[in-house]
Formats: C-alpha cells, structure tokens, sequence
C-alpha cells in the first residue's frame, strides 16, 4: 500500500485520478482503517488529506462557513462561533462515537462512508448544508443530500475528493437539532436520527427543513415533515402530523439493530423531541 | 425428617441420588450402602451399580451434612449422615 | 508486499525513529516496534479504547491511526505518565481507589481520564461518565474508576492552587 | 500433615483492611504483562482460518498456493492433529472445537491454522488456503432445534438420562431432573398457580483482554507456554493430553489475565498454537482478534424456560416447576443441569421439580460464564415471584422472605443447606435506604435474589521465608482481581507481619503442585485456606528454630503476634525473638524456612445475593436506564473489602448489560452478525449509575476465616431485578430477555391493545 500526503487538494486530486488501483482518502480514518483491518478493504493507495491547509481548517465566510474535509468532531466541537450557529449539526457530529474517535472523525467522512445511520448526515441536510468537490473537472458545489446515493455508495466520480463543507449563515431566528435513538448512551449506532432545521417569525415557523437517518438507505430529506410545521406554532397538533410525516417517509429494513416498525415508530417520536429543541433554539418559546 | 434412617447396627449410609445419576441405580431416589468413607461408598456403589461408573467419570460430588466434597475420598460418613450424591459443579 | 516508510515521531517526550509497513496501525507501531506493550489491544475497531494515546495533546485510539500518520507527531502513552518516581494523581488515585481489577483496560482510561482533566479540571460524574464512554471495563462496573477520577481531580486542583500560592 | 479447616472466629488484625494491591504500580504505568506482551526470539505469528458457514461439511483444503508463500513456516488442519474420535468424548470434542475435523460445526470454527513470519504475510497466506465446502442445513434456536424436522448436528448422541433409552440421535444431548416432594399435589393445594414461558438471550464474558498465548515446543519434546488463562495446570493437562506431550515436560505461565469471567477456563486455540510451533520449531504467538473471540470462544447459553409456580393466598409456595431448555454450542455440556441445581436454591419449596435438557445448535461451544447458567434460570423465578406477589396482593420482598431458603432448607440438589445468608440478604434490603427512597416519576423499583454454590478444589501454595524475614507466597490460583493482595493478607495475618513484608506470586505449572483452575468463585476461599494452612506450618518450624536458638524444648515457644516466645518456668529472662530475628540465623539453624500445603478445598459456602434496581422507562422508545442500583451478598468474610465490592460491582454491571442490550444476534443464514463491541453492547460508563454495596459476613462454618466465594453471585440477580424494576415503572412484564428497547416498547404495545380490548 502507498501511503501519501499532499499539501494541495490539487496533488490529492492528481494522486487519485492517476492511481490504477483501489485508491481511498484518509480523513479521521475510523471507518477505513476498520474496512482495512476486517480484510473488507485493501487499498493500494491511501491519499492522507490532513496536511492540506484548506481542508484542516473552519472559516467563518461571508455566506456562512466553511469547514474543512479533514476537520474532526473535537475541532468542530471546540468552535464557539460553529456551536453557536449550528448546534444540531456540531451536536450530530460530536455523537459519532467516543471522545477517541471525535479526535480524528470528520463530517466528510462521515458522509462518504454513506451509511444511512451516520449522524452527521441528516444534521446536515436539515442545515442546507453543501459539499465542495474537486474533481477532474474542477470545483463545484452539490448540496449533501445528493451525495450518497446508496448504502455505500456516492455520487461521486473516481478522482473526486470533497474538499469542504459549506454551512448557510445562521439566522438569529433559526434553530437546528439532532436527536437520534441508541439503546446505550453512548458508543453506539443510530437506529433511528432525525435533524431539524427552522427558522421563526413571531413564534410562527417560516421555514423548516426535515431530514431522517437510518430509515432508508440514505439520509432522507422529508419536505412532507418540513410542511406540517410550516406556518404553525409548533402546536400539538402540527407535533403530531410531524411525526406522522416522518414516520410515513421511513422506508426502513430490519437489522441487527432495529426493526422496521420500530424505527418507523421512533421516527415520529424523536422527530417532535428534536422540532421541540430546534423551535426553543430559534426564540420560539415553549 | 425426610426418610427413615437405617438400621444402627449395620454401618449402613443412606445416599440420596438427583438428576440424571438417579438413572445409575435404576431411578431409585435413595439407595444404602455400607461404607465409612466416600471412596467405599463409590467403591461398593460401582460394584452393585456398574452403570455408576459412566456417571462418575462425567464427575459427582458427594455432600455430607450439607457440606459438598468434591475431591476428598477420604472423608468418613459419620454415622446417621444426610448423604447426598450429586453432580459436580463447575463455574466460572 | 506491502510498503514501508520511515517513522520519526516524539513519544512521551523522547524522540523515537522506526521503519513500518504503510498499512500498520499506530497500535502495532507502539507494540512491537517500539515496545511500547502498555498499549492494549482489546478490539482493533476503536469500540474499547484500551489502546488510546495521544496524538499531537488529542485524545486518538492508536488502532484507528496509520503509523506513518504519527510522522512528526508528539505521542502520549501510558507509560509517560508518571514524573520520573512519582505517580501521576490518576494513577495514585487507581491504585488507592482499587479501581482496576484485571487491569488490561487500566492504560487506557488513564490517558483519557488525563485528557479529560488536562481540559476540565473539576469535571461533573456525569461529565467524567461521557468523557469515559469510550473506554470499556468489564471487571468493576466503572464505579471506582469514576471515583478514582473524582478524587485525582480534586488532587489535582489542589496541588495547582498550592503552585499557584507558593509564585 | 492435616489442618481443621473448621471456622473459629479469631479476631483479624490484618483482614478486612483496605490495602494497595501489590501488582498496582506495574498496572497503572503499562509494565505489567499480558497475554500478548510476550515475545520471543524467531517467533512466527499464527493465524486462524474460519468457517464462514454455520453448517458445512468440509470436502477438501488444498493449502498448497498458501506453503509457497515466501515467509509462511506451516499450516495445519485437523489431519496434522491426533484423531481422537475413538476414545473418549470430551476430550475428543475439546480438539475438534479448536479445529472442525471433517465439518465446521458454526460460523466461526477453526478450519486450518497458519504459521508464518509477520501478520502481513500470515494474514496473505489465510487468504490463499481454498477450502471446499458443501453446506449443510443448521439451526440456531434453542426451541428450533428441539423440533422434529431439524438438522440432527450429531449422529452420536443420543440424549442421556431417557428410560428407556432413545434409539435415534437428537440434539438433546441430555435430560437432567432435580427436586423433590409431590409437585401435583402441591400445585392442587395452591390458590393461585402463575405459569409462562421466559427466554434468554446469548451472551459473551466480554473480557476485554482477547485470548493470546505464545507457544514453544522443542523437538526433545519439551515445551512451554505462555498464555492468559484462569486455569495454566487445566491448560497444562488438556493441551498435553491432546497433543500427546508429557504433562511434566510442558510448562505453562499464566500470563497477568485481562478479564476471563469463566471463558478462559477452557483452551481455544492454544493446541493449536503448541502444534504449529511443533511442526515449525520455532515460537509461534497467537491473538484471537476480537472478531475472533465473539463468534470461536464460548459465549453463555440462550435459553428458553417454562416456569410454573403455585402458592396459597398467604404467600406460602405450594410447588413450583421449571422445564429449561439450554443450548451448549457445537457440543453436549452441563448447562441445564446446572440451572436445574440452581433455579430455586434461594427458595423453601417443598415440592419443586426441575427438568433441563441440553441442547446442541450449531453456535460456538458454551464456555462458563460467571455462575454459569444460574441467571437465566433465576430470571424466570424471579419475574415469576413478582407476579405472584401480584396475584396474591402481597410485597415481593415479604414473598421472599415467606419462602427464604434457611439452614436446614434442603437445597434443589439435594443437600441441606447449613448456615447461609439469603434470608439476611432479604432483611437487608428491606432495612436499606434504597429500598426505603422514593422513586422519581417515571421510575420503578424491583428486587430479585440470586445463589451460586461456591467451589473449592485441589489447591497448593508455597511460603518461603526469606533471611530478612519478608516472605515469598507463590500461588496457583491466577489473579482476576485483587488475589494476590488477598493472599499477601492471610499471609500477613498468620505470621503476625506486616502486609508489606508479603510478595505474593502466581506460580507457573514447573514450580508448583497442581491447582484446580481459578473458577466457581474459588480463588480466595481456597488458595486462602491453603495459605492459612502453610503460614501455620511455617509457623511451626519458626518455632522449632527458635528452640534452638533459645536453647528450649519446642515445645515451650509460642508464636505471638509475628514473634516466638519460650512460655514456662526459668524462661522468662529469654528474648523474644521476631521473624526477621528467626530468619536471619536460619543459615545455622536448620537451613531455608518455608511452609508448603497441599489440600483439597472442600466445604466452599454457598453464597447469596439480593438486589434492588431502579429503573427509569421511556414509554415512548421503550428505553430502560438503571437509575439506581444496589447489591446486598454474603461474603461470609471479606478479605479485601474494596475487591469484594468490585466483585459484586463488576459481576452486577454484567447482568444489568444482560438484562438490558447484550445479545447474540444470528442471521437466517446461521452467521452470528454483531461480533464487535459496537453491535455486542456491553454497558459504557455513562449507561451506569454508582453500584452501591452491602457486604454480610455469615461465616462458612468450614473456612478458618468464614470465606465464601464471591465472584458470581451477583450476576445472577439483575436479569429479575430490572424485569421487576420495569415492571413497576412502565405496568409491563418482561418475557424475554435482553429487555431491549424494542421489546419493551412491543410489550408496551401489547399492552396497551389488552387494555384497550378489555376497555372496548
């Protein structure tokens, strides 16, 4: 195995493209080196991006943020500006895991690994949040949840490489959470998460964004969720015709970790916990 | 009392069986056996029963009194003992 | 055959060189190549966190870092805890706590309670329970430990208002 | 020379003081030396190759692309190993659940073993072996595999303890019956009779530390092993056995031990380990990864349990039945027939019955797991009390206590019991201030009683009495947890010394007679005892020296208080002289002083436990969180009393995990899917609350110091006491365990069908 490390996303592109063989990016590392250890995954070249200014680091933009591909939940937790702006997302993120893995776990790791039960995910897609990639062709933007496009498998090209994350600039009257369901506290994964963003006026929900993982084979953005408490108080009522959008948009399977019923179940019930947190983050009161 | 006790003038011990060794001595629930140690005890059992031995290779532990031996042969059965032969355990 | 790359990285302070296949954990680097057995391996998935370490001050689990990853890095184990003869406070207050029964999963909460510490001197239970979950016990229910780190805490407070007193 | 091992209630100096462990220091700075911290000069790293199907039968593995990998010394299969078919049984399946001969039996069982230069190579070569297999039909479900149209796994066994005996083979490998009274009689005379079916789980010991061993063998047919194992001399005799060597030639060293909790009591792939290193002649190291310890090294069994228990409206039990199904693995084992012993040991029931069968499924061979068997059997009972406290309109504890097991109870297994402490157990709860607290809105409350017999066995230890009085212990008992600081106590104590002056060691299988493996809770109890027995032994040369050294008979030297004095007319001018006096003239005296005792510990005290749980319930995830939780055991004595604490801590966490999350999961493929520690979900530190203890002393009458046993006891009262607690927080009974979110929001479900039914 060839073990690299560029100091442009440049020479990581060129480094990817040109490679023949099985070629993987090295972020945090704690899903790789997993695949590596389990045999699932031998590759021939291992492309480290941690040395990369660009990609190690979080700057505020005038359209938001900007973090870096290879910026690791402790950073991000560590960030007042980021928590303060976007706390459903930090949140999301800094529950990958222990603290161990938080020392080296990215977002875009986390996404690119596509698995549907990864935390940051939906947090992020409530966020609006867009992936800057650089590939052969250039640098574009692709909003997150038109990244993975299967349990495993992205849209992405051989030779691309998600350079940053983009975050929207933070309204004072928008709130974002994550909630997910795990039978441990900690150290576990979600059988159900749901991220939700929203922005108020006057107590009245303007705008909102739904997005569940865990119930299909990718991150699921829910616009059916996002309409029930549109244009509401977050009422009782609007509480409940969110969860019964969400539960209605799962179309999950049943594995190790959860049946299908009962995510389909849970969906509904962490959706109103979460559009609870994110509607008192945005000034709405209870 | 849970059985009539033997006859106190023959150095008879009365051994009550559990589980599967009942099946050695064709289901008795307690059978008696003239002996002073656990070894003769074994011994003569092995002798009237020789399907005994099969369970006693698989392991048994004989309780005198209440308090279970499981390696030492040699300790006697007082006269008027409560003797129990039961598997042997092991734990983790 | 796998490729090797040559190593120079700072652990517990010293500086050590090693030559390692590319594809080799920083665990296996620590292990057998520098001989470092007080990191433990109890999964190699980064589920048990008896094999953690630091890595540039970041709390890391050395089965989830490649060992060239450690190149020009500072790397903190176990066994550069204690000051020369004297025990760190986590480590005084383990043994004085009985917080250890096996022992194996030992090391590995003692870099990350340090971590903890380093960054919360007087952390919350409920704060130290988190700061912990990502390292398993299965001998003591975690009882001790967390009073272990209780009280290296308060030791540790003390002897720095005591620093502070005597400047 | 024979000691009374019989208590006698002397009054301690040293015992039940709180002192610093003496492998302390090594273990807080990383020094200390596991089972794969050794290493040895040219030694070959061996690798496991596994069965990827849960039924196979094995028609070919061709090795040769994998021997002409440069760096690859040997590979085995079961053909390079003795066919032990024809003779005896366990020994037989022992070697072919450490390599499948002619069938892989689970998913996971060793097919062939690889000896090559590093990991990386070893690693190619399992990748280069081809094996062709034709896969069978399996099962995995202990009720599955009872029914008629399953997989028979072996056409050899035929299920023992059946009269007449059975003609076809089966996958009950045995019947086991227990009790005694008249059950139908008892149950007619019962008011209120309450009868379900429980079912548990499979569970793993989850030792952190995975198996690992590094193996030497000579071609003059020595050999040495170096291995984390709770058992060096049972290692000793069944790897020589198995692999034809002389039990004296090979040497093993337990290695300190990283968890074991039953499952290092039995050999995996050390055999296998000692038989590449034979045909390579060079050290062969191996490590299970942990992977590899999940789906190839013993878990507990999963179970499936009929429990019926009548009682008359006053509390008293009438009779009381179970019918328990055990799945051992790949191979017969004893695990029903242990549940059978223990179901109702905490209980006077006057008629009991208790029928086990065990069963074979195609999973890894169940291996011992902290009072194996005892708290899936004790989940039934236990959840089945509550319901009949229920039923009848009584407290669960005045239940208990209504029907305590008592000296003079006759225990399920037949003996009376002598003293023992569930009753006091039940009193001390009933008196804790948890028990007495109130409970939080969402919360429930929940007791349950658990008992393991407690074993003793072969023990011996050395004592030597170094020329500046400090004393060397060396043991045979491994140290699991806090031993060696318990013993250097006994030791402390009988000398009249200090606790300092003791280095207790665990002696390898060259230096020592054989012990019995570290199991059943009988580390302290026995190696204390014999301990106790070679201190005084010492004793008694000390006193013989000092008689020379006095000029007195020895008779007239008593040993006080770590000291000898002559006692009698004319002496009273004579010095006291001390340990250290004694052993530094020792050269001129007689030579090197020790006391040595070999003893077969029997007698151990059955121990018992009650537990309170506090649960918090999640109606709407069906997620249960201990809130608060509290072990009240008999120790009979507590040598150490922080590691008895963490005993009872330790074993507790284990069962809230059971009660809780940890399961086996098994594909419909017969492949077992969650072999990590991120889907096998032992609980983490912020899943717990602070585990309070209550240590009781009711001292085993057949222990100089009162010791009972105390590693296990305490895992088995959780399963019942969160069942309660859960019960009591959310309105439902559990049935099936783990209480899995899932499952308890599906019983929440049901539930509240039943009452909308009932309402309509």
């Amino acid at each position: 195995m060839r073990y690299e490390s560029p100091a442009t996303t440049k020479e990581a592109v060129a480094l990817l493209a040109q490679e023949k063989g099985n070629a993987r990016i090295l972020a945090g590392g704690t899903d790789l080196l997993v695949r590596m250890k389990s045999g699932l995954d031998e590759p021939a070249l291992v492309v480290d991006i941690k040395k990369i200014p660009d990609m190690t680091a979080i700057k505020k933009t005038t359209n938001g943020f900007k973090i870096g591909a290879g910026v690791s939940g402790a950073r991000l937790g560590a960030n007042k500006d980021l928590c303060k702006a976007w706390p459903g997302v930090v949140e999301a993120t800094n529950l990958i895991g222990s603290d161990q893995i938080q020392g080296r776990a990215t977002m875009v790791g986390n996404l690119c690994n596509a698995s549907p039960a990864a935390d940051s995910v939906p947090a992020m897609i409530a966020a609006g949040a867009k992936a800057v990639v650089v590939g052969k062709a250039g640098r574009r933007t692709v909003p997150v949840e038109k990244i993975v496009t299967g349990p495993g498998s992205t849209s992405l090209d051989k030779g691309d490489v998600i350079e940053a994350i983009t975050l929207p600039k933070a309204n004072k009257r928008t709130g974002d959470a994550y909630l997910r369901f795990t039978p441990r506290t900690e150290m576990d994964i979600a059988v159900v998460g749901v991220g939700i963003s929203l922005t108020i006026e006057r107590g009245v929900i303007k705008k909102a964004r739904v997005a569940l993982g865990a119930v299909a084979p990718t991150a699921i953005l829910v616009p059916s969720a996002a309409r029930a408490i549109t244009g509401t108080k977050l009422d009782e009522e609007a509480l409940d015709k969110l969860a019964a959008a969400c539960s209605k948009a799962c179309n999950p399977i049943d594995d190790k970790r959860g049946t299908a019923a009962y995510r389909i179940r849970v969906a509904g019930v962490l959706s109103k916990r979460a559009a609870k947190i994110a509607y008192a983050r945005a000034g709405g009161a209870a | 009392m849970r059985w009539m006790k033997p006859p106190w003038n023959l150095r008879l011990v009365r051994v009550s069986l559990n589980g599967a060794l009942r099946s050695g001595v064709g289901g008795a629930a307690f059978i008696d056996v003239e002996a002073a140690t656990i070894r003769e005890l074994l011994s003569r059992l092995i002798e009237r029963y020789p399907d005994m031995q099969a369970q006693l290779d698989r392991g048994i532990a004989v309780a005198i009194d209440g308090v279970v031996f499981r390696d030492d042969w040699s300790q006697p059965l007082p006269l008027g003992a409560e003797v129990v032969l039961m598997p042997r355990i092991e734990g983790g | 055959m796998s490729g090797a790359e040559l190593v120079t990285t700072k652990i517990n302070g010293d500086v050590v060189e090693f030559a390692c296949p590319t594809d080799e954990v920083l665990l296996d680097s620590l292990r057998d190549r520098v001989g470092l057995t007080g990191v433990k391996e109890g999964c190699g998935t980064g589920d048990c966190g008896a094999c953690s370490v630091t890595m540039d001050g970041q709390l890391v689990c050395s089965c989830l870092v490649l060992g060239v990853e450690a190149n020009g890095a500072d790397i903190g184990t176990v066994e550069g805890l204690s000051d020369g003869n004297e025990l760190h406070p986590l480590q005084q207050q383990f043994i004085d706590n009985a917080a250890l029964q096996c022992g194996i999963c030992t090391p590995g909460f003692l870099v990350s309670a340090k971590a903890l510490l380093d960054n919360n001197p007087n952390p919350t239970e409920t704060q130290i329970r988190y700061a912990l979950a990502g390292n398993l016990c299965r001998c003591t229910g975690y009882d001790k430990i967390v009073k272990a780190v209780q009280a290296a805490a308060k030791d540790m407070r003390k002897s720095k208002q005591s620093k502070a007193k005597r400047k | 020379m024979t000691h009374d091992n019989s208590y006698t209630g002397q009054k301690f100096k040293v015992i039940g003081n709180r002192f610093k462990r003496p492998d302390g220091v090594d273990k807080v700075t990383g020094r200390a030396r596991y089972g794969a911290d050794a290493s040895a000069p040219g030694q070959l790293v061996g690798l496991v190759l596994r069965s990827p199907h849960a039924h196979a039968k094995i028609k070919k593995i061709d090795t040769s692309k994998a021997e002409k990998l440069p760096g690859v010394k040997a590979i085995i299969t079961s053909d390079d190993l003795p066919d032990l078919t024809g003779g005896a049984r366990d020994m037989a399946n022992i070697l072919e659940n450490c390599m499948a001969r002619g069938r892989a039996l689970y998913d996971g069982h060793a097919v062939a073993a690889v000896a090559a230069v590093d990991n990386q190579t070893a690693r190619k070569a399992l990748k280069l072996i081809n094996v062709s297999y034709q896969v069978l039909p399996h099962v995995t479900d202990v009720d599955e595999a009872l029914k008629e149209d399953a997989p028979v796994i072996h056409d050899w066994v035929y299920t023992g303890g059946l009269d007449p005996k059975p003609t076809t083979p089966s996958n009950a490998a045995n019947r086991t019956q227990m009790g005694h009274g008249d059950v139908d009689a008892g149950f007619a005379a019962a008011d209120v009779i309450v009868e379900h079916t429980y079912k548990t789980e499979q569970t793993h010991q989850g030792y952190i530390e995975p198996h690992a061993c590094l193996a030497t063998v000579s071609p003059d047919g020595s050999a040495e092993m170096w291995v984390t194992t709770q058992g060096p001399f049972t290692y000793r005799t069944v790897c020589a056995t198995l692999l034809g060597l002389d039990i004296a030639k090979l040497k093993v060293t337990s290695s300190e031990i990283g968890g074991g909790f039953g499952g290092k009591t039995h050999v995996w792939m050390e055999p296998l380990a000692l038989a590449l290193s034979r045909k390579t002649n060079r050290p062969v190291k191996m490590v299970m990864t942990r992977d590899e310890v999940f789906r190839a090294s013993g878990p507990t069994a999963s179970t499936s349990i009929d429990v019926k228990i009548g009682a008359k409206k006053n509390g008293k039990i009438t009779a009381a039945t179970l019918e328990m199904r055990y799945q051992g693995g790949a191979f017969p084992g004893p695990w029903a027939m242990l549940a059978c012993m223990t179901g109702f040991a905490c209980y006077n029931i006057e008629n009991q019955r208790s029928v086990g069968w065990d069963v074979i499924v195609n999973r890894p061979k169940v291996a011992a797991y902290r009072a194996p068997s005892a708290p899936m059997a004790a989940f039934a009972v236990e959840s089945a009390l509550d319901i009949v406290a229920e039923r009848i309109g009584m407290d669960a504890v005045d239940l208990r206590l209504k029907n305590v097991a008592k000296e003079g109870t006759q225990a399920p297994y037949g003996p009376i019991y002598g003293p023992i402490g569930i009753e006091a157990a039940l009193k001390a709860v009933k008196k804790h201030p948890h028990y007495k607290a109130r409970l939080q809105k969402g919360q429930g409350r929940g007791v349950a009683c658990g008992f393991w017999f407690n074993i003793g066995g072969q023990t011996c230890v050395d004592l030597n009495i170094g020329t500046d009085g400090t004393v060397n212990l060396a043991v045979g008992t491994v140290d699991v947890g806090g031993a060696r600081s318990s013993m250097a106590m006994i030791a402390a104590e009988e000398l009249g010394i200090s606790y300092d002056d003791v280095r207790v060691s665990v002696a390898d299988t060259a230096s020592l007679g054989h012990n019995d493996t570290t199991e059943g809770s009988r580390g302290t109890f026995s190696s204390g005892m014999a301990t106790i027995f070679a201190a005084r032994d010492a004793i008694n040369v000390l006193r013989e020296r000092a008689a020379k050294m006095l000029d007195v008979p020895v008779e007239d030297v008593v040993w006080q208080d770590g000291e000898a004095r002559a006692t009698g007319k004319g002496h009273g001018n004579l010095p006291v002289l001390s340990l250290k006096d004694i052993a530094g003239k020792s050269a001129n005296t007689g030579g090197p002083i020790a006391g040595h005792n070999e003893v077969v510990a029997d007698g151990a005290g059955m121990g018992f436990a009650a537990h309170i749980c506090d649960v918090e319930v999640d109606n709407e995830t069906g997620l249960a969180t201990v809130a608060r939780y509290t072990v009240v055991q008999d120790a009979g004595k507590a040598i150490h009393p922080d590691y008895v604490e963490g005993q009872f801590q330790g074993a507790a966490a284990q069962g809230i995990g059971w009660a809780l999350n940890e399961e086996y999961v098994y594909g419909a493929d017969g492949r077992l899917q969650n072999a990590g520690f991120l889907d096998y979900r032992i609980p983490v530190c912020s899943d717990l609350p602070f585990i309070d203890t209550q240590i009781l002393e009711i001292p085993n009458p057949n222990h100089p110091y009162g010791i009972r046993g105390v590693g296990e006891t305490s895992i088995v009262p959780p399963l019942g006491a969160v069942n309660n607690a859960i019960a009591s927080a959310a309105g439902v009974r559990m049935k099936h365990a783990p209480m899995s979110p899932i499952r308890v929001l599906d019983a929440l479900d049901e539930a509240s069908v039943e009452s909308q039914v009932s309402a309509g």
